[in-house]
Order: C-alpha cells, then sequence, then structure tokens
C-alpha cells in the first residue's frame, strides 16, 4: 500500500500546542522534511525563541536550545562556533526578531553566520494577546493599537528580507507565504535552499514566512489566510531577494 | 612551576583562560578590560579557537550561553555597566545549568561611574544581579599570580558544578604587571557533558537546553535541586587566606586590592604595637563564614575595608553573628584608601573600649 | 434562560463572569441530567471552554475538580494555570460545533481584548443556537453608570463581531454583596435594556442576598457558590457549599 | 636594599610606562619580586603618565605606592605632584632639559640630568629615559647591566633589538653624568 502521509522523522511524535489554525504546525513540518530529506537531524541543533514557538524544542527530533527573547542569532552564533561541521538554524518570530532582537540578528547576518534563520511573520504579538508588533500593517488594529497603527504615531512597518538583504554576510534571502498550497510548496523550496546555503558554507541564510494568527487577528483560519494574501503580500512582496541562483 | 614571566593582570586572565582549554570567547569593549580581548584576538586563531568582538554585551553573553550549551570551555569579560547589560543571560544560564566563565574587572559606578578601582559589584555579584534565585561562583583574586591560579580554577569549577563562575577584579589588578609562573601543563578536569547539543547523529534521544518549566511543581523540583547544588558548593568551594590572625587584637576583612593594602598596614600597625589579622574571601560566594566563626573571639572589632559604601560587610556581620562590633571603612569614586587612614581607622577602634 | 444549546459568556474584567459561567455549567449539567431521567433516551451531555486569552490567572480550570464531577467536559489550554503564558486556544472547540449533543459553555476573557477569541468562530456560533451573554457588575468602575455599559457592550460587539443578546446582573461587592446593591444593579441594567433592547436573562449572586433581591426584581435567579479562589480561599469560606 | 619603591612620572608618550617596565624586567631577572603598576585613567592619551614600580626581595603587599625610595620625573608637573612624597634619604632624578626648577628638598639625593638634549644629541629622543634609568642603576646598584640589556631584549619587538646597541650606550652616558 502506499503510503501517502507520514511524519517526519525530524517531528516528534507528540502533539503540538498551537491553536487550530496556526501555520506554525505547517511550519515545523516543513522545517522537519527538508531535514529529513537533506537527512541532517542527527547533525542539526536549532534554537528555540521566546513567543509562541518558545517550546518548538519539543517538537523537533534534533538537539535543541532555548534562548532569550530577541537572542536566537546569538546563541546560534556561539553554537555553530563551537561545531561548525553542525547544522544550526533558529526560529524567530516578529517581535523576537524584528523588535527586541534587531540587534542580534542584523550582526549575525552580516558576519555572515553560517547559520539559517527561519523568520515568521504574522504581524502580530501572539503569546502576549495581540499586541501591535515591528510588521503590524498601517492601520492594523491590536491591542496597544487599539485605534489603528499610525505612522505619526507608532512607525512603519519593518521589512527584514528587504533590510537584510543589504548586507554582504547574509547571502540568501527570500520572502514566502503559507496561505495556499502553491506557496507552502515554495515555502518549503525555500527554506530547503537556506540550510542547503548553510551546509556549502557561503554565509547567513533567512526565509521569511508569512504566517496567520487566527485568535489574535479574531478571524477563521479561511479568512486568515485571505487576510494575509490581500493585506500582507502588498505590505511584504514575496520572492528571492538574495542567493536564487547560489550554487549548493 | 615552568615559565616565568613579567605580565599585566588582563593578559594573565586570557593566557590563563587558553591554558585552561578555553577556546570560545565572546565580548565587547570596555575600559578597563580590553586587553583581555586584545590578547585572545591574537591568539585563539592561532589555537583553532574561536574570538568575536560581538554587537553587545548581550549579544556576547548569550554566545556564551550557545556555546556553553554546545559543551565548549567558554569565557566573556567585561567591567560594571557591560556586566549589567549581561544580567539577563547570567540569569539563563544558570537556569539551564550551563558552565561558563565570566570576567569583571570592576568600575566605580553607578552609571558611567569611571574606570577607575572599586568594589561596588559585590551585591551584583554574589547576591545575584539578574532575576531569579540563582547563584555565581565568585572568586576575588588580589595579585597576577592568583589571577592565573583562579582563572584555571574558574573553568574547573564551571565544569564540575555546571555553574557560571565569575572572577571579580578592579582597574588595578588588571593593569597592574607582576610576575607570573606558569605551569608546564594544566590540570584539566574532564566531565562528560553528555547533556550538551552536539548533534544527535541519530544515535540519542534529542538534548533540549532551555530554563522554562512548564509545571510549577517540576519548576520547584528543579530550583530545589539547584540550592542543593548551592549547599554543596559551600560545603567543598570555599577558598579563604587568614593572616596574621591568631592573636591578633583586631581582625580586617578585605579582598583583592584592598586586601593588598591592608597587608602593609598590618606592618605598620606593628610598628605601634597592635596586631593586626587579615581575613581576605578568595570566593566572595560562597563566602568563608567558618573563617570568621573561628576568630569571631578576637578581642577588639573587625573591620571591613571595602571600596564601597559597604557591601561585604553585611556577609561579614551574619559571620560574625553579633559576637563581635563589626566596622566599616570604604572609599568610593575610584578613591583608594592609604595605609594611614585604615591605621588611623585601626587606632580608633582598638582604642575605642 | 437554559434553552440554548451556545452559551457564551463575555464581560468587563472582572465582572465575575468565570464565576457564572462556571455555576452555570453545572446548573446546566443538572437540568441535563434530570432531563434525561425523565425522558431516557435524550442524552444530553455539558462541556464549558476556558476561552480567555488574557488572564493567566483566577480561570476555569481552577474549578475543574468540581466541574468534573458533575460530569462536565473542561477543555481549556493545556497552559492554563501552569507557568507559561501561552494563550494558544485548544483545537477541541471545533469539535464542539460538530457534536450537537453538547451543551456548552463559554467562558471568555474580559474585555474586548477577551472577546477577540471569539470573533474567529463567528461562522460557527452564528450557524448554530447561541446565546451571548454580557456579565455586568456595576461596582466595577469601568461599568458603573449605563453610558459606560452601553460603550462597552458596544467594544465586545465590534470585537467579537457578535451582536450581545442578553444582559446578566452579578452586581456584588464579594461575600459583602447586600441585597439592595443586586436591586441597584438591576435598576440600572434595566435602563439599559429599555435604550438598547438586550433583555435582562438572569440575576446571580450569593444565595442570601439573591434571594432577598429576588423578593423585589422579577427575573430568574442563578445562585452561585464561589468555586475560583484564591490560594488562601481554598477550605470553609462561605460560599464553598453550592446549593443550587 | 630589601625594597625600592620607584614612582616615574612625565608625558605620555615620553617612554615613561616603558622605562618603569624595564625596571620591574630587569628586577625580575635578577631573581627579585617586582610589580608595575601604570597611571591607567584619562591621562594615558596626551596628558601626564605615571607608573609605580616596586622591585622588592620579600613578597610585595600593596602595588601602590603612598611613598616612594626614588621619583624619576620628566616634566615639571610631575616634579610638582610627587617631590613630597619622596622618604627622606631618597632618589630624584630629573630630566633638566625639560623640569626648569631645581627639587626644594634638602633631604633627599637629587641627580639633575640633561637627559632629553643628551638624546638629541646622540641622535634619538626617545632615549632620555634610558639615559635617566642609567643614573638610577648607577646610584642603587640593585640592577647590573647585564640584566638591562636582557630585559630590553624581552620587552623591545624583535623588529627594533638593532637599537639594543645604542640603548646600552645611552644607558652608560646616564650612569656617567
Amino acid at each position: 500500500m502506499a503510503v501517502v502521509f507520514k511524519r517526519p522523522h525530524a517531528l516528534r511524535d507528540v502533539p503540538m500546542h498551537y491553536c487550530p489554525g496556526c501555520t506554525h504546525g505547517i511550519i515545523h513540518r516543513l522545517i522537519a522534511e527538508v531535514l529529513d530529506e537533506l537527512d541532517i537531524e542527527g547533525k542539526t541543533i536549532g534554537v528555540s525563541p521566546v513567543g509562541c514557538t518558545y517550546n518548538n524544542y519539543e517538537y523537533f527530533n534534533c538537539d535543541m536550545q532555548q534562548a532569550a527573547h530577541g537572542r536566537a542569532p546569538a546563541v546560534a552564533t556561539g553554537i555553530k562556533r563551537v561545531h561548525p561541521d553542525k547544522v544550526v538554524f533558529t526560529y524567530q518570530g516578529d517581535g523576537d526578531l524584528a523588535a527586541i532582537g534587531t540587534a542580534e540578528i542584523v550582526h549575525a547576518a552580516t558576519r555572515g553566520e553560517k547559520i539559517t534563520t527561519i523568520f515568521v511573520n504574522n504581524a502580530i504579538y501572539g503569546m502576549t494577546s495581540g499586541q501591535m508588533a515591528p510588521t503590524t500593517l498601517i492601520n492594523q488594529v491590536t491591542t496597544t493599537t487599539p485605534y489603528g497603527r499610525k505612522p505619526e504615531l507608532h512607525g512603519y512597518p519593518i521589512r527584514v528580507c528587504e533590510l537584510l538583504s543589504t548586507l554582504d554576510g547574509a547571502v540568501f534571502v527570500e520572502r514566502v507565504s503559507m496561505h495556499d498550497i502553491k506557496n507552502i510548496m515554495n515555502a518549503k523550496k525555500a527554506i530547503k535552499k537556506a540550510f542547503q546555503v548553510q551546509i556549502a558554507g557561503k554565509g547567513f541564510s533567512i526565509v521569511e514566512v508569512l504566517s496567520t494568527c487566527p485568535t489574535n487577528w479574531g478571524k477563521s483560519p479561511d479568512e486568515a489566510l485571505k487576510w494575509l494574501k490581500d493585506n500582507m503580500i502588498p505590505m511584504y512582496p514575496l520572492g528571492n531577494f538574495k542567493g536564487k541562483d547560489l550554487e549548493v | 612551576m615552568g615559565e616565568k614571566l613579567l605580565m599585566k593582570g588582563n593578559e594573565v586572565i586570557a593566557e590563563a583562560a587558553l591554558r585552561a582549554g578555553c577556546r570560545c570567547y565572546f565580548g565587547y569593549p570596555i575600559t578597563p578590560q580590553t586587553e583581555i580581548a586584545h590578547y585572545l584576538a591574537k591568539k585563539m586563531p592561532q589555537v583553532g579557537g574561536t574570538f568575536i568582538q560581538a554587537e553587545s554585551e548581550i549579544a556576547a553573553i548569550n554566545m556564551v550561553y550557545g556555546a556553553a550549551g554546545a559543551g565548549a570551555r567558554v569565557m566573556t569579560s567585561s567591567s560594571s555597566p557591560g556586566i549589567s547589560l549581561k544580567q539577563e543571560g547570567i540569569s539563563y544560564i544558570s537556569g539551564a545549568e550551563l558552565p561558563a566563565v565570566i570576567v569583571n574587572i570592576v568600575r566605580c559606578g553607578p552609571g558611567l561611574g569611571g574606570i577607575l578601582p572599586a568594589q561596588c559589584d559585590y551585591f551584583q555579584a554574589v547576591k545575584g544581579g539578574g532575576h531569579g534565585d540563582y547563584k555565581m561562583v565568585v572568586l576575588a583574586p588580589s595579585s597576577v599570580q592568583e589571577l592565573y591560579e583562579l582563572t584555571v580554577e574558574a573553568f574547573n569549577i564551571a565544569d564540575r558544578y555546571r555553574i557560571l563562575t565569575m572572577i571579580m577584579g578592579d582597574g588595578i589588578l588588571g593593569q597592574m604587571m607582576e610576575t607570573v609562573e606558569f605551569r608546564d601543563e594544566e590540570e584539566i578536569i574532564k566531565v562528560d557533558k553528555d547533556w550538551a547539543t552536539t548533534g544527535t547523529e541519530m544515535k540519542r534521544d534529542h538534548n533540549t537546553i532551555t530554563s522554562i518549566y512548564i509545571n510549577p511543581e517540576v519548576l520547584e523540583k528543579h530550583n530545589q535541586k539547584l540550592q542543593a547544588k548551592y549547599r554543596k558548593i559551600e560545603e567543598n568551594e570555599v577558598r579563604v587566606e587568614t593572616f596574621n590572625c591568631d592573636g591578633a587584637d583586631i581582625i580586617v576583612a578585605a579582598y583583592g586590592t584592598v586586601a593588598r593594602i591592608i597587608k602593609n598596614v598590618i606592618k605598620m600597625a606593628e610598628k605601634e604595637g597592635i596586631k593586626v589579622g587579615l581575613i581576605r574571601p578568595i570566593t566572595l560566594w560562597p563566602f568563608p563564614v567558618a573563617a570568621f566563626e573561628k576568630y569571631s573571639e578576637v578581642p577588639k572589632a573587625f573591620l571591613s575595608v571595602e571600596l564601597n559604601a559597604g557591601q561585604m560587610v553585611e556577609d561579614v556581620r551574619l559571620a560574625v553573628n553579633g559576637k563581635r562590633p563589626v566596622y566599616f571603612h570604604g572609599r568610593m569614586g575610584g578613591m583608594l584608601p592609604t595605609q594611614k587612614e585604615i591605621l588611623d581607622k585601626i587606632k580608633e577602634i582598638v582604642k575605642g573600649d | 434562560m437554559f434553552d440554548r444549546r451556545i452559551n457564551i459568556f463575555t464581560g468587563h474584567f472582572g465582572s465575575g463572569k468565570t464565576e457564572v459561567a462556571v455555576n452555570f455549567a453545572i446548573k446546566l449539567s443538572e437540568l441535563s441530567r434530570k432531563k434525561f431521567e425523565h425522558s431516557a433516551g435524550i442524552d444530553e451531555k455539558t462541556a464549558i471552554v476556558d476561552m480567555d486569552i488574557i488572564n493567566p490567572f483566577f480561570r476555569t480550570v481552577d474549578a475543574k475538580s468540581e466541574l468534573e464531577k458533575h460530569g462536565i467536559w473542561v477543555i481549556s489550554s493545556i497552559y492554563a494555570n501552569t507557568n507559561v503564558d501561552i494563550p494558544a486556544l485548544p483545537s477541541e472547540i471545533y469539535t464542539l460545533f460538530e457534536k450537537k449533543e453538547y451543551k456548552v459553555v463559554f467562558d471568555v476573557g474580559g474585555d474586548d481584548l477577551g472577546a477577540k477569541a471569539v470573533s474567529r468562530f463567528r461562522q460557527e456560533i452564528l450557524s448554530d443556537d447561541y446565546e451571548l451573554f454580557f456579565v455586568v457588575n456595576v461596582k466595577r468602575p469601568m461599568t458603573d453608570t449605563p453610558e459606560k455599559i452601553k460603550e462597552m457592550i458596544y467594544i465586545i460587539e465590534e470585537s467579537s463581531g457578535i451582536k450581545i443578546t442578553k444582559l446578566v446582573n452579578n452586581t456584588n461587592y464579594l461575600f459583602d454583596t447586600t441585597a439592595e446593591d443586586i436591586i441597584e444593579g438591576h435598576k440600572m441594567l434595566e435602563e439599559v435594556s429599555k435604550e438598547t433592547g438586550v433583555p435582562i436573562a438572569f440575576a446571580s449572586g450569593l444565595r442570601k442576598p439573591l434571594e432577598e433581591a429576588g423578593q423585589v426584581i422579577k427575573v430568574p435567579l442563578l445562585p452561585i457558590g464561589k468555586l475560583i479562589k484564591l490560594p488562601w480561599e481554598q477550605d470553609g469560606d462561605e460560599g464553598l457549599e453550592i446549593e443550587i | 636594599m630589601a625594597q625600592q619603591e620607584i614612582i616615574i612620572s612625565g608625558f605620555g608618550g615620553q617612554g615613561i610606562l616603558s622605562a618603569g617596565r624595564l625596571l620591574a624586567y630587569a628586577g625580575m631577572l635578577e631573581g627579585k619580586n617586582v610589580s608595575w603598576l601604570p597611571s591607567y585613567g584619562p591621562e594615558m592619551r596626551g596628558g601626564t603618565a605615571n607608573c609605580h614600580v616596586i622591585i622588592s626581595d620579600d613578597p610585595i603587599g600593596s602595588p601602590i605606592l603612598n611613598s616612594a625610595t626614588t621619583l624619576m620625573v620628566m616634566n615639571g608637573p610631575s616634579l610638582d605632584k610627587f617631590e613630597n612624597i619622596v622618604e627622606s634619604g631618597g632618589i630624584i632624578i630629573s630630566d633638566s632639559s625639560l623640569v626648569t626648577r631645581s627639587p626644594k628638598r634638602t633631604d633627599v639625593k637629587v641627580y639633575e640630568i640633561p637627559a632629553t638634549q643628551m638624546a638629541s644629541d646622540m641622535g634619538n629622543l626617545t632615549y632620555a629615559n634610558i639615559i635617566l634609568l642609567g643614573k638610577f642603576l648607577e646610584v642603587t646598584g640593585i640592577i647590573s647591566k647585564e640584566a638591562f640589556e636582557q630585559a630590553l631584549r624581552k620587552v623591545l619587538p624583535e623588529k627594533y633589538h638593532y637599537m639594543i646597541p645604542d640603548e646600552m650606550k645611552a644607558l652608560e652616558a646616564g650612569m656617567k653624568y
């Protein structure tokens, strides 16, 4: 009988805690599939952030370390420098990476640390219940922008891929989305390439994954995916910013 | 002993770390400890190690957290304001029980303060500057030779107990040169770090390093385990120098640079017929309580001399436990007490009965 | 008052929603059991969902063992009352829209912030047999005038995407509540009800003052036992006995 | 002498700190206990620089000097600052090319040497500190010329070792002055 669905080995057989309809579970699965396909689970060390995915070290079968809020790229740097032959990745949300940890991500990228960052951007703080993120869209209502995000009060959304792709140390930069099957397949390709770039020793690689938060957006999973497509993608255009043609 | 050299304190810390097998250093420049970074920037590549000038002290301590979790012998160094920035990481490293070494060449604060010698970070180091019930072993050398010995020892203690160990000095210790004799080979304890993130190689279950415990009962158990470890360290790792204490009229408590000054004061006092003893804590935590208990029948009193407004004196009082008066003399702002002013204070106490 | 399948409790922070919801669920389960005994074959079950994504303390799960004693299915985040403040909603919530044999109580977090969590289930709720209760304690500063109550109703409707269908008078000063307080609350709600057209479903409170007030106000009563406790209130306090 | 306590002071850039390091190193090579403590404050950059050197038969207590047996000064402000802390019977060695006044103390031995002028005549201003050290070696006798030469080899980077013969000439000039 043909196997049509199988849990990737790199994903542990435990229930995940995410809200129904949350795309973190899919992103975890894509990473695990890539670890399986590249056969690198045994030599991979992941770094968990602070945020809704703070304990995704429970979900991956590879070695994992939990980092303080925003510090995952520094922690990953420490690990990678001790084990240059291993594969090191960070998994970070928009508050973690683009607010409190801006210095760490910019400098890990500018040093060209041979690590891979999976950056999940859902334009809101999920863990602390729906506050404004650096990536919150203009006019988007959050618990700390109850009248909508106003540029004159709250500034503008930060485009992480565009920012990091100006750095020479960042060699692979791509933005993907979770809003439909085709894009999910694209996301997997990007994640795989990012890991391959690291393994080839080229430099820092990052994949920004546009993602949803049905609970804090107050939308059904379907509506949330549509909202992502209609509102986030115009602000955060999909595609490769750097390293598309890198030989790996 | 092996090679004898004239070296700066900061250089000796760096050299000792290398000899102790430290191959990872992460730091950010700040006076007066920067020579540690200069030395290691030059030497680390020669021994295949890693030197990173991080973007901030916060990043540096988190690189330490990552490298320690990955099983390496790792060190960072800074001075007071930089150590404040590291406190978040210090708490995480303590919570996750990782071994690492931190050097604090203390400046005089608060705020940006100044670069001259001070001991105003005593509370921060021994009572915890970061959040949570954690302890670090805090070593306070008072000579360049001791900087070498204790830096090597710091790595061994860290590995033995899976704990952070801090070397605490001041600008004088960091900047002064003295002779130092290195051993030909260090005794480096070997610890099996089977908890480290080294990659499973598909041969074992995954290792996870974390300081989060979802279940409050489990978190309490984890804390109890930490506390039990701290009690064990208090039993086994106290280091103290007692000098001239038997038959002394008065005992001075002082550590680091100040203890050096006291040794001169002891000579001056002897000429005036006063016998002064010195208890010099080498471990500030665990504090050498037993040494103070042993001499708590000293005829006159105890005097704590510090480069701050009175910090260690609290631990001296707890150790002496009311059996004798405990006096304090301190200077701040980078000022050092002169031998004469300390002697005057001693004479005032001795006469005061 | 107990005839809807889905019963959602919203309100201002500290209005006593959780107490009301928990006691409501217990009452619901008792009525179901009675119904079951009288007309064999109609197997009605009760479930309560902790949907508070705002407040990590004072939650439905505090009364979990009491609720389970009554045969009520308690659904809450795996993180409720742990050391972690992850507001993750349990996926079982979706099954409740399929398992029509259940009567369901939703205990929603306070204010518009808490009501936000309802919004993602809007379609499922609107196509079901539901009641959206708004619990009011007129002794709380954000709901102590008819104007403020109306404002709160508006922002909760805005946030949840669903109209409030019933008001609940839960006016109290905890154990110092008097019948007069409950009557005062009722009068204010009557005013709100007149202006908004939303009827008052029932009044709730500790049995003694509530029954006394019941002599004056003509609405159904839900006497409540205080089930959500502070650590030092575990035993022997007034209201521990549940007499519904 | 059981313990020599030396303060060397002048402008930054005159080789004040390196003179101290040379003394400490030579002392160590003579089998003594030594310490060297620089002023590491803002003075390091252009202002006055000084260092404390102790050379002792016994273990050294505090490396910080409240008094000195020898003061070596290469500018006027340094003489003003430190003249009074020299112990009675001690030594003041002054670069008279730069220090325009003579020490007022009468209870110490004073050596005034136009070291900067002599170094200039020798074609290299940086020898001035060596010339003054020569006088210190001659007066105290605690360090041999051989130990000093060895210290130069240790302290100077190898690319400057060609200068050592000239430096030794400067040292002798100071000793003889």
